[in-house]
C-alpha cells in the first residue's frame, strides 16, 4: 500500500503552507497558474508521501485529499 | 482504495474566498467535521458575525443566520431560547467579539446561555483592510495605528476567554491555535468539547483560535504563521482555562 | 370573554400573549415598563420564554434570532431604546423577519422626560435605521386597541414577513380603560425559511449581505414591490363624522382622541367637523384624504410633537386644502379649548368658543 | 354625564388604588371610564396622583382640566388641583393633614373629613382613605357602595376578602359621617364647609 | 494653496484637519475608513487626539463628552454604524453639541453591500433618533466638496450648536480628484456653556432631562424655533441652467453629477432643461423651487435609492408641477442614457434618444 | 463653638430627591467631600448615567455632562481626551454599568483611560421600580423576576470589578460599602484613593459601592441595610481588589 | 466643651439610619411632620451627644451637623 | 475630449496604481481627472479594477460605461470589460497573462503587449505594468511621457527616486515596442492586432 496525495487545482491558492509542513518533502508551488492566477501547489515527489495528512490537516481550502492504495 | 483525508460533508462545495493562506479555512474546516462527527448538521444553526468570517455562512453545512456586527451572541440566544432543543452557535471575528460585541458576549457568558463561541483572534480588522482591534498587540503596525498601537494611547490586548472565564455561567472555555497539525487536532478536540457542552446543557462555551491574516499583515501565509507564534502565543493563554467540572 | 380594566401598556402584554406571542426579550423603560413586567410574570406560566437583555440592542437581536427561527416574539421600549434598535430594525426588515415592537413614546430628543408625546413619529414611519425599508406601524387610540392591534401586529408580521411597530403615545400606555378580550385564536404560518435545523430540508439561510450590486438591487427592487404592495392592502383609518364634513381635523393615538372631543363640540356650534385618525401611519392613509380633497376646506393636524404626522397629510392632500397644525410639546397633551381656539383662528369661523 | 375625579396626595397613602377602585367599579357598573396616573421618577419626591373619568359617554380623553371630584390627601395637593375643580364641584379634603387655613380661597365645596380619627375609631387605621371614599359616595349620583363593592372584587380578587371587608366598613363610617353632615345637597353649603 | 489628487475620503479628513478638528473618535467601516485611517496617521502630529472606540455607540458619546467640552470633533461611519448613532444623535441635538460627522452611504438595509447608495436620507434629514430635533445635512458632490463643506460644517456646527452631517455616497468617498486647499483659517467660537472646569464661573450643566412637562415644553419650543430659524438662513443648492429651463431634474450627491451630464444631452438636443441640486438636504433648500413651480412643466428626481428625497421635492412643489422618478439601488449609479430615456417617457419629449 | 461635622461645599444647596434612607446621598456626600477636599471642585467634570444616580448633576458642585444609559464611560473620555487636565468621573447605578454599559466599561478599563468610575449597585434598577439587574442576587424578587432569579433562566450576579480587575489598564479597582460610619470612611478612602490614581496618570479606576434601595426592596432604611450585609456582602467582593504598585 | 447635633428639619426624610446608629441613643424619630410629609429625626437626648458623628456621617440627606460648645 | 480608462486585472499587479498614476498625471497638466476602484471585500477574491476619466472639460460622472482604453491585465478582466470599450476604443493586453484566443470576439483596437518580456530584458520584472502605460502613451494624445513623471513626482514624492527612474524606463521601452509596430493610427489595424 502506498499513500497519495492529490491536490485539487481549482481550490489551492498556492499559499504555500501545504509544502511547508510536509515532513516528506513531496509538496512544491508549481508553475502553472490557475483560472483565479494562483501558481497552485503540485506533488513534486509523490512518491514519498506517507500519508501523514498534515497538508491536508494545514491546508485553508481544503484542496487536499489524501488516499491509500 | 482507501481515503485518508477527504472534504467533509460539514462543509459545501463553494470554495472559500478566503485570502492564500488565511487560516480562517482550517478553522471553517474542523468545525465541519466535528458538526459532521456528531451528527449534528441537521441539528444546528450557526450565527456569523460580521467580518471575514461573516462568510462563513456560506461554507458551514448548517441552517445560518447572518447577525449584524458583534451581535451574534444575542441572535443566537434568540435561537436557542425559541428552540432549545438544537445547537446554535457563532463565529466571530475579534473585532466582531472583542470590540464591537463584548456586551453581547460577555453577557451571554454571564447567563449561562447555552451557545458555543468561537472567537477568531487574528489581532486585527482583516475584512475592513487591517484596522486595530483589542487583540492588536502592543507595537504592531496596522492601518488605524499607524505608529505601532501604545498603550498609552489604546490600552491592551484584551484576552476574552481570560476576562470571562470566572464566571460561573461559562462553562468551557479554551484558546487553541491552528499553526500546526498537532495544534490544529488540539483545536479540534476543543470544537468537540464546546459542542458537548452545549448538548450537555451546561453553560456558556468560547473556544477562541489564535488565526493569522496574511493579508494585512503583509507577510507571506508561511511567515504568518511563524509571526503569530512568535508574537501572539506569548500574549494570549493557551489552553482549556476552564472546563466543565 | 372577559372585560378587564387594565393599563395600555398591560393590555399590549395580554394582546400578545393572546397572539400566540411565545418570546419576548426587552429592556426596561419607563412609561413601557408594564409591558415587561407583564410578560416577566405571565409568560413563563403560558408557555413561553421571558428574557431580560442587557439592552435594547441585545433585545432586537435576540428578537432578530427567535424570529428567524420561526417564532413569535416581541420587545417594548420607548424613544431611546428604540432609537439604540435602528440597526437591528433595518437588519430585521432586510432579512424579512416578522415581529412585534412596541414604542411607548415618551419625550425627547435626548433623554427627555416620561410625559406622553408622538415625536417618533419620522423615526417610526421613515425608517431610522439606514437603507430604503419600512416597518408596518400601528398607532391605537384605546386601551382596546392597545390590545387588539397587538394582535393584529402579530398577523400582519407573519402575513407580510415584516416587523410591525405598535407606536403609542406614554398616556396610552399608562391610562386604564375596560378592555374585552374575545377568543381570537392566533392564524398560524407557515414559515418554511425559518432557521430551524437543516432536517429534510436544504438549508437556510438568513442573511442580508450582497456581494454584488446586481443582487443588491434585486433584492431593492423586491422589498420595494413588496412595500408597495402593501401600501396597496393597508391603508386603515378611522372616519368620523367625515361624510358631510367642510374641515377635517387630523389625528392619532391620544390627540385624535382629544380631537374628537373638538369635533363633537364643533358639531354641536353648527360647524360641519370631521376626524380622520390614521391607523396605520405606515402605509399612510393617503386613499382616505382623496375624497375628502376636493371638497374639504380645510384639515387641522393636532400633534404631540413639533409637527411629523402633518407632512404625511400634506404629501396626501397635494396642496389642495390648507392644512393647519396645532400642537402640544414636552409631555402636554394638546387641550380641547385650546384646539377649539386653533381651530377658529386658522379658518375664521367664529362663534364656536365658549 | 361625566365625572372627572382627580386624587392626589403623598406616595403610600393609597392615592393610585383609591382611583383605580373607583374606575374598577364604574367598569363592573357597565359605565365607560378611563384612570390615568402620574408617573415617573417624581414619585420619588413623594407625591402621587391619577385622573380618574367615569360616566356613561364615550371618553375622549383621560386627562382632566375640569374637576368635578378632588380628593385631596395633603396640603400640597389641595394647592395644586384646587384651580382645576369646577364651581360646583367638590373637594374632599383629608382633615388630618390639611389645616382650615388652606382652605381660605376655595369657593367650591369642601368637605373637610376627620378620615383619620373616623378610621381609628374603627381600628383600622390605614382604611382612612376608604372613609375618605365613602364621604365621596354621598357626594355623587354615578357610583354606589354596592359598585364599590364589586369594584374591589374584580381588583384585588377573592384573596383578602378580610380586606375587602374591613375597607368596606370604612366606606361605610364615612357615608355615616357625611349624612350626619346633613347630607349632601348640590349647590349648597353643607356643615363641613368653611 | 496645494492641489492634491485625493480620494473624497481623504479630502473630508484633511478638511477637517484645517478647520481645526482636534479630536477624531470612530470605528471602521467601509467604504468610510480612508477616513479614520487618515486621521489616525495625521491627527497626532498635527497637535490632536485620535481613539479608535470600541464601537460606534462609544465613538458618538466620545464625540458627545468632547464637544460638551468645547473641542472640535469629529466621527465617520456609514449607514449601519450611523444607525448605530441615532440615540446619541439625538442626545447631542438635544443637548446642542457642535459636531461633524460623516456618512459615508453603502447599500442597505440590513448588512447590505459596499456600493453607492444614497439610502439614508430619511435616517439623516427627518430624525432617525427619538424625538424632534434635525441634523444639518450636507451633501457633497465633488470631492473638492468634501473638503470644503466639511470646513463649512464645523463652522455650523458651532454656529447654531448643533451637530452637521455631511451624507455623501461611497463614489464620493472613494473616487480620486483634484482638491485644492485654501489657507482658510477656522473660525473661533466662544462656548461658555462647555464643561471644562468650573473656575471662576458658575458650573456647568450639560444635560437633557427634563423632570417637569412644562420645562420640556419650554426646551422643545425653544429647539424648534432655532430649527425654524435655521430653516429660513440656511437653504443652499446649486442651479444649473435652470433660468429658462421647462423642465427640472433634481439630484444630490453622485446622482447630481450624472444629472448634469443628463443636462448638457438635453440642451444639445434643444430641450430646455436645467438641474437643481440640493446642498443642505436639511433644511430643503425649498425656497429654490418657489419660483420655478411657476413656470417649470416637470421635475425629474434622480436618486440611488428607493425614493426618498423625493417627498422633498414634492412638499416644496406643493402639487403645482408633475414630479417624476429615477433611480437604481443596491450600489448601481444611475446610467446617462437611462435617465435620458426615463426624461423622455415621463414627459413625451422625443428625439432625444441616441 | 467647633464644627465637627457640616455639609460639604461638594454639594450644591438642592435637596436630595432620593427616597428616604437611600443611601445614593451617602455616596453623594464622600464624592463631594473628597473633591472638595482635594480642591478639584474648580478642576473636575462628572458624567452621569440614567438611573436615579442620574440626578448627581443637581448636587454634586462640580462641571457635569448627562450621559445616555450606559454610555459615560464613553463621555468621560471625550472629555479627558479633550482636556487631559481636568479629573473626569463617572456616576453610574448597576443597571447602568453593568447591564447597558459593559462595553463602555469593560473598554474604558482596558484602554486604561485615566478617569474615574464610580458604581452604586443596588442589585436592581431603582429609577424604573425595581427590575432585575445583572447584580440581582439568585432568588431575589424583583418586578422582572417576580419569582425571584434563577441563574438557569438569567445567569448569576455580574461582579464588574471582580470581572476587570486583571486588566492591566484598571489602576485602582475596590468595592466599598456604606453601611456603618466605619465602612463610610473606608469607602471615603477609596473614593480619594481613586481619583488619586487619575491624578497620577496610572490608568483606569472603578470603586462600586454596595448601595440600599428601600422603595424597591420593600423594607424600611435600617432593614435594607441589614438585608445588603446578609446578602450582598456574601456575593460581591469587598475590598482592595487592586492597587496601584 | 460639649456636643451638639442639629437636624434641619427641610431636609430630614425620617428614614431612622440616624436613629439606628447613634450609640448613645440621642436621636428618635418625632411626631411632627415636616413640609414634605416625613415625621422627621429629633435629639431627645440631646445631652448625650458625644459627637461622634456617627448619625451626620451615616445620614443620607446631609441633613445632619454637629458641633463642639 | 474626454478619455475613460479602465484598468483591471489580478491584485497585486499594480492595477490601482496605474490608475491613479493617470489620475495624478492628469492633474499635472492641469487636466480634470476622476479615479474610482472597485473596492472591498472582492478584493479578497483577488481581482481590481479602477476607472480613470481624464479630459479638459468637467467630469460629470467618475463612472464608465463607455470606454475609450481599457488595460487589461489578466482574462476575467478582459472578458467582463470588452462589451463597454467603443468601437474606435483601444484595449491593451497583457500578453504574458491573456492567450490569443481570448482576444477572437474583440472588434476595436486590441494591442498584445508582451510586457512581461520587456520588462524582464530591462532586469525590473515587476515594472511590466508601467510598459503597458508606455504602450498607452502612444495610443492617445492627452498625456505625454513627461507629464506621468511629473505625475508619478506628485504621487509617490522624492522618497524613492530609483524607483521612478526606473519606471520611467520601463515606459519608454513600452513606447519604444509599440512605435516598433508600426505607431498607433486610429481606426487602423496595427501589427499587434489579433
Ligand atoms: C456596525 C458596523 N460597524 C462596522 C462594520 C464594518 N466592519 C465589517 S467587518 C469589521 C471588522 C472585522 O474584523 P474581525 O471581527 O476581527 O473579523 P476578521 O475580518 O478579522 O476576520 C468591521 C469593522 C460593520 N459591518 N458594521
Ligand atoms: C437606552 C435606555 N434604556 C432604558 C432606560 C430606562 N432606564 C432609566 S434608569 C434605568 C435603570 C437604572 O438602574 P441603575 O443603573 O441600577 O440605577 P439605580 O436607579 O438603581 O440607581 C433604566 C433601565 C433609559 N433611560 N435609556
Ligand atoms: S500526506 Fe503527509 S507526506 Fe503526504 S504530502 Fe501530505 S504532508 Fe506530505
Ligand atoms: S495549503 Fe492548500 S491552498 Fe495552500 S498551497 Fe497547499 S494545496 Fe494550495
Ligand atoms: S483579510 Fe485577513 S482574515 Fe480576511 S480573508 Fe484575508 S487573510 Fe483572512
Ligand atoms: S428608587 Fe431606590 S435607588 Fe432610587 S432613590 Fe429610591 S431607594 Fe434610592
Ligand atoms: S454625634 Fe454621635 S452621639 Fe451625637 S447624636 Fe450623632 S451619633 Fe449620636
Ligand atoms: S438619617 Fe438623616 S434623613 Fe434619616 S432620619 Fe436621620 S436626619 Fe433624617
Ligand atoms: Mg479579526
Ligand atoms: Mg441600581
Amino acid at each position: 500500500m502506498s499513500a497519495m496525495v492529490e491536490i485539487n487545482a481549482d481550490l489551492c491558492k498556492g499559499c504555500g503552507i501545504c509544502v511547508s509542513v510536509c515532513p516528506s518533502r513531496v509538496l512544491a508551488l508549481g508553475q502553472v497558474v490557475n483560472s483565479q492566477g494562483y501558481a497552485t501547489a503540485v506533488p513534486v515527489l509523490p512518491m514519498a508521501c506517507t500519508g501523514c495528512r498534515y497538508c491536508a490537516v494545514m491546508c485553508p481550502d481544503v484542496a487536499i485529499r489524501v488516499m491509500l492504495t | 482504495m482507501k481515503t485518508l483525508f477527504e472534504r467533509t460533508q460539514g462543509l459545501t462545495d463553494i470554495p472559500f474566498h478566503y485570502c492564500p493562506g488565511c487560516t480562517h479555512g482550517i478553522i471553517h474546516r474542523i468545525i465541519g467535521e466535528v458538526l459532521e462527527e456528531l451528527h449534528l448538521l441537521e441539528n444546528t444553526v450557526g450565527v456569523t458575525g460580521v467580518g471575514c468570517a461573516g462568510f462563513a455562512e456560506q461554507y458551514i453545512n448548517v441552517d445560518f443566520q447572518g447577525s449584524a456586527h458583534g451581535r451574534a451572541p444575542a441572535v443566537a440566544t434568540g435561537i436557542k431560547r425559541a428552540h432549545p432543543e438544537l445547537v446554535v452557535f457563532t463565529y466571530q471575528g475579534d473585532g466582531d467579539m472583542v470590540s464591537i460585541g463584548l456586551a453581547e458576549a460577555v453577557h451571554a457568558a454571564a447567563r449561562g446561555e447555552k451557545i458555543t463561541a468561537f472567537l477568531v483572534n487574528n489581532a486585527n480588522y482583516g475584512m475592513t483592510g487591517g484596522q486595530m482591534a483589542p487583540t492588536t498587540l502592543i507595537g504592531q503596525k496596522t492601518a488605524t495605528s499607524p505608529y505601532g498601537r501604545q498603550s498609552e494611547q489604546s490600552g491592551f490586548p484584551l484576552d476574552l476567554p481570560v476576562l470571562i472565564s470566572n464566571l460561573p455561567g461559562a462553562a468551557y472555555v479554551a484558546t487553541v491555535t491552528v499553526d500546526t497539525p498537532q495544534n490544529v487536532f488540539k483545536a479540534k478536540r476543543a470544537v468537540r468539547q464546546a459542542f458537548k457542552t452545549q448538548m450537555d446543557g451546561l453553560g456558556f462555551s468560547l473556544v477562541q483560535f489564535l488565526s493569522t491574516c496574511p493579508t494585512n499583515w503583509g507577510l507571506t501565509p508561511v511567515e504568518s504563521i511563524q509571526w503569530m507564534q512568535d508574537n501572539m502565543f506569548p500574549v494570549f493563554r493557551i489552553g482549556e482555562l476552564k472546563q466543565p467540572q | 370573554m372577559e372585560t378587564m380594566f387594565m393599563k395600555g401598556n398591560e393590555a399590549v402584554a395580554e394582546g400578545a400573549l393572546q397572539a400566540g406571542c411565545r418570546l419576548y426579550f426587552g429592556y426596561p423603560i419607563t412609561p413601557s415598563t408594564e409591558i415587561i413586567e407583564y410578560m416577566a410574570k405571565h409568560l413563563p406560566a403560558r408557555g413561553g420564554t421571558f428574557v431580560q437583555s442587557e439592552s435594547e440592542v441585545a433585545a432586537i437581536y435576540m428578537v432578530f434570532g427567535a424570529a428567524g427561527s420561526g417564532e413569535r416574539v416581541m420587545t417594548a421600549s420607548s424613544g431611546l431604546g428604540i432609537s439604540l434598535m435602528q440597526e437591528g430594525l433595518s437588519y430585521m426588515a432586510a432579512n424579512e423577519l416578522p415581529a412585534v415592537l412596541v414604542n411607548i413614546m415618551r419625550t425627547g430628543p435626548g433623554l427627555g422626560g416620561l410625559g406622553p408625546m408622538q415625536g417618533d413619529y419620522f423615526q417610526a414611519t421613515k425608517g431610522g435605521g439606514h437603507g430604503d425599508y419600512s416597518l408596518l406601524v400601528l398607532a391605537p387610540a384605546s386601551v382596546q386597541e392597545m390590545a387588539d392591534l397587538t394582535m393584529t401586529a402579530f398577523d400582519l408580521a407573519d402575513e407580510y414577513r415584516n416587523p410591525v411597530l405598535i407606536l403609542a403615545d406614554a398616556a396610552l400606555g399608562q391610562m386604564m380603560e375596560p378592555v374585552t378580550f374575545g377568543a381570537r385564536e392566533p392564524k398560524r404560518y407557515d414559515k418554511p425559511w425559518a432557521t430551524t435545523g437543516a432536517k429534510g430540508r436544504k438549508r437556510n439561510l438568513v442573511t442580508s449581505y450582497n456581494l454584488q450590486n446586481e443582487v443588491g438591487e434585486q433584492k431593492s427592487i423586491y422589498l420595494e414591490e413588496k412595500y408597495r404592495f402593501i401600501q396597496e392592502r393597508l391603508q386603515w383609518a378611522e372616519t368620523y363624522q367625515t361624510e358631510d364634513a367642510e374641515y377635517v381635523l387630523v389625528a392619532y393615538g391620544t390627540s385624535a382622541r382629544i380631537a374628537k372631543g373638538v369635533v363633537n363640540a364643533l358639531r354641536e356650534n353648527g360647524v360641519k367637523a370631521g376626524l380622520v385618525r390614521p391607523i396605520t401611519l405606515w402605509p399612510f392613509p393617503s386613499k382616505v384624504f382623496t375624497p375628502l380633497n376636493e371638497r374639504v376646506k380645510g384639515y387641522l393636524v393636532v400633534e404631540m410633537s413639533a409637527g411629523q404626522m402633518i407632512e404625511d397629510v400634506r404629501l396626501s392632500t397635494e396642496g389642495k386644502v390648507p392644512v393647519a397644525f396645532y400642537r402640544r410639546q414636552g409631555g402636554i397633551v394638546p387641550q380641547h379649548d385650546e384646539i377649539l381656539e386653533e381651530f377658529a383662528h386658522a379658518f375664521s369661523v367664529g362663534g364656536i368658543l365658549a | 354625564m361625566e365625572q372627572r375625579v382627580i386624587v392626589a396626595g403623598f406616595g403610600g397613602q393609597g392615592v393610585l388604588f383609591v382611583g383605580q377602585l373607583l374606575g374598577y367599579s364604574a367598569m363592573v357598573k357597565g359605565l365607560n371610564a378611563t384612570w390615568i396616573p402620574s408617573y415617573g421618577p417624581e414619585m420619588r419626591g413623594g407625591t402621587a396622583n391619577c385622573s380618574v373619568k367615569l360616566g356613561d359617554e364615550e371618553i375622549v380623553s383621560p386627562f382632566i382640566t375640569r374637576t368635578t371630584h378632588l380628593f385631596a390627601f395633603n396640603e400640597p395637593s389641595l394647592l395644586r388641583f384646587l384651580p382645576s375643580v369646577e364651581p360646583d364641584g367638590v373637594v374632599l379634603v383629608n382633615g388630618s393633614l390639611i389645616g382650615a387655613d388652606s382652605l381660605k380661597n376655595v369657593s367650591s365645596l369642601a368637605v373637610v373629613v376627620p378620615a383619620l380619627e373616623i378610621a381609628e375609631q374603627l381600628g383600622t387605621r390605614n382604611s382612612w382613605n376608604m372613609v375618605m371614599l365613602g364621604v365621596y359616595l354621598q357626594t355623587q349620583t354615578l357610583l354606589n357602595r354596592e359598585n364599590l363593592k364589586q369594584g374591589m372584587g374584580k381588583m384585588v380578587g377573592q384573596k383578602h376578602p378580610e380586606r375587602i371587608e374591613s375597607n368596606l366598613q370604612a366606606i361605610s363610617a364615612g357615608m355615616k359621617w357625611m349624612s350626619e353632615q346633613g347630607g349632601f345637597i348640590p349647590n349648597e353649603i353643607v356643615a363641613a364647609r368653611h
